[in-house]
């Protein structure tokens, strides 16, 4: 692998000493300068001196290897193993900076590209009084009942008064204390009389004067009438 | 090279609702690979080991948890279609058998003020508002959502809501014979 | 008789986030087997031929549609978009390595002040400040916050410490041997 020698390829002096650290097979705490201090010269002396700020910080750490590096060799006291030490821990610190912050990225750049998922519940076919399968029940017996009157229909000018229409039920479901949704809409005459009776089944239930039971049959509600 | 199954899935699961045609033109395939890559995902949450199945509700395609597991996934919907109030629910049908309704209608027809369950229908996403613009004015008018169709789960509401839309306008009269007060 | 990864799936797919004591509690279910169901449906929806994955964020299990079909899904979803600079990263990525840290600790380790920075990471929810009741005088302190967690879609903060040892094999030696204090 060849050091790119391109200004800006390293952020700063211990960006260069951590690659030459990973190309040498070198853990960061394990740093033998004199293995690697050729070669980072070698590279500060081709950088563009455009930057002063950059390349002094590149230069100072190339003096301090290059003394370090010869002091190693001639005579390594425990005071240069001590500053090898102190910027191999410094460089450990970099890497793991470096490494974590690649990773923070990584995983948020990552997850940005990820959307999440919701998925709605589908109702079950043996729900029992609870007010969306009453609906649907309702639903069912008006569309059965449309279905009927397609095949006949015809158009009435007659209007169809809801008050009155609510009494006439009333006194339908009170004789009877039981009927099938259908039967009550079948007693109307028409599609728009079918829908004032469906709106009127809906009411009676609001007031709690009906319920309805599993067979899709309108009760009277005793405890409503005492 | 992606893969038109998990393309497919992938689309479905975060739209709400897609139609053939959506899809087609969101993956850039031809109507036959979609048709197909549709029916091998209907085929393979059809499996016992999935909870949630591919359905195709007035045309859009939606995944669904299955209805076996509605009590088990109840548990943790606060918010669901089970918990809607009596006076909400009757809101609802009024709304999907007449729409579009101005809120008057809405509360002439149910003989009281119901703008809070209209409110919370709305948040629910049961249901939404709209500007009538062929009206002057362009006054609110209430209808109710695909989510709502989504919701009970029935496919084959549009038919039924035509009929009524198109054929039983109720006549002025008739909402006026409503009694103000139940 | 239900089947527990048509369960689990129904359960994580209708929820927004299930943490393994949720899906217990719902399911009725021990532990190990919940563990286990997690794991096969993690592994299942790994497979090429799904476009969505069963993930782990901030300990809470949710779905999420591949990184790979995000062009395509974002046809149909947008995500809104917090630019984060590369100094507010450096800061989040000391403190969420080294964390509870003090302002002059997270100074110390990045070299340079980053009041600004950590400012703004609080303002944005990814960070939080606290008194350590430990220390006298209660000093301010800095933290991660489960936000953090998921705005990187990982389960915990060893996500970030393990793919470090991972990726540069540094021994364990090495690693114990890391001074706790810069």
């Amino acid at each position: 692998m060849d050091i790119n020698f391109h200004s800006g390829s390293f952020e700063g002096s211990f960006d260069l000493l951590l690659f030459l650290v990973k190309k040498h097979k070198m853990n960061p705490l394990d740093l033998r300068i004199s293995e690697i201090t050729d070669e980072f010269v070698e590279y500060v002396e081709k950088m563009d001196k455009v930057d002063i700020e950059i390349t002094s910080d590149f230069i100072l750490m190339a003096s301090t290897l290059m003394e370090i590096k010869s002091k190693m060799l001639l005579n390594p006291s425990r005071d240069v193993i001590e500053r090898q030490e102190e910027i191999a821990k410094q460089l450990y610190e970099y890497s793991l900076l470096k490494t974590t912050t690649e990773k923070v990225e990584n995983f948020y750049e990552l997850h940005m590209k990820e959307f999440d998922i919701s998925i709605l519940p589908s109702f079950s076919r043996e729900m029992n009084d609870s007010l969306p399968e009453v609906f649907m029940k309702i639903i069912n017996s008006v569309k059965q009942e449309i279905n009927l009157r397609k095949r006949v229909y015809r158009i009435t000018k007659d209007l169809y008064s809801f008050s009155k229409k609510i009494e006439m039920v009333k006194s339908l479901i009170i004789k009877s204390r039981k009927m099938r949704i259908c039967d009550i809409i079948g007693t109307s005459d028409d599609k728009l009389e079918a829908v004032v009776t469906f709106v009127t089944i809906l009411e009676l239930l609001r007031l709690n004067f009906i319920f309805i039971d599993s067979e899709e049959t309108v009760v009277i509600n005793e405890q409503y009438h005492g | 090279m992606n893969n038109i199954m998990a393309e497919v899935e992938a689309l479905i699961m975060s739209g709400h609702g897609l139609t053939i045609q959506d899809i087609m033109k969101l993956s850039e395939r031809n109507r036959n690979e979609i048709l197909e890559t549709v029916d091998r995902i209907q085929e393979e949450y059809s499996h016992v080991n999935h909870g949630v199945e591919l359905k195709n509700i007035a045309g859009k395609y939606s995944f669904f948890t299955k209805s076996e597991y509605f009590d088990l996934v109840s548990k943790i919907r606060k918010k669901s279609v089970s918990e809607i109030t009596n006076s909400q629910m009757q809101v609802l049908a009024i709304v999907a058998y007449n729409q579009p309704l101005t809120l008057k209608d809405i509360e002439k027809f149910r003989g009281s003020v119901c703008a809070n369950q209209i409110k919370e229908l709305i948040s629910m996403g049961l249901m939404k508002r709209k500007r009538d613009k062929t009206k002057k004015g362009n006054p609110y008018i209430y209808v109710t959502t695909e989510n709502f169709l989504k919701a009970l789960g029935i496919s084959d509401l549009s038919d039924l809501k035509e009929e009524f839309v198109e054929n039983t306008k109720i006549s002025e009269d008739v909402w006026n014979s409503v009694p103000p007060e139940s």
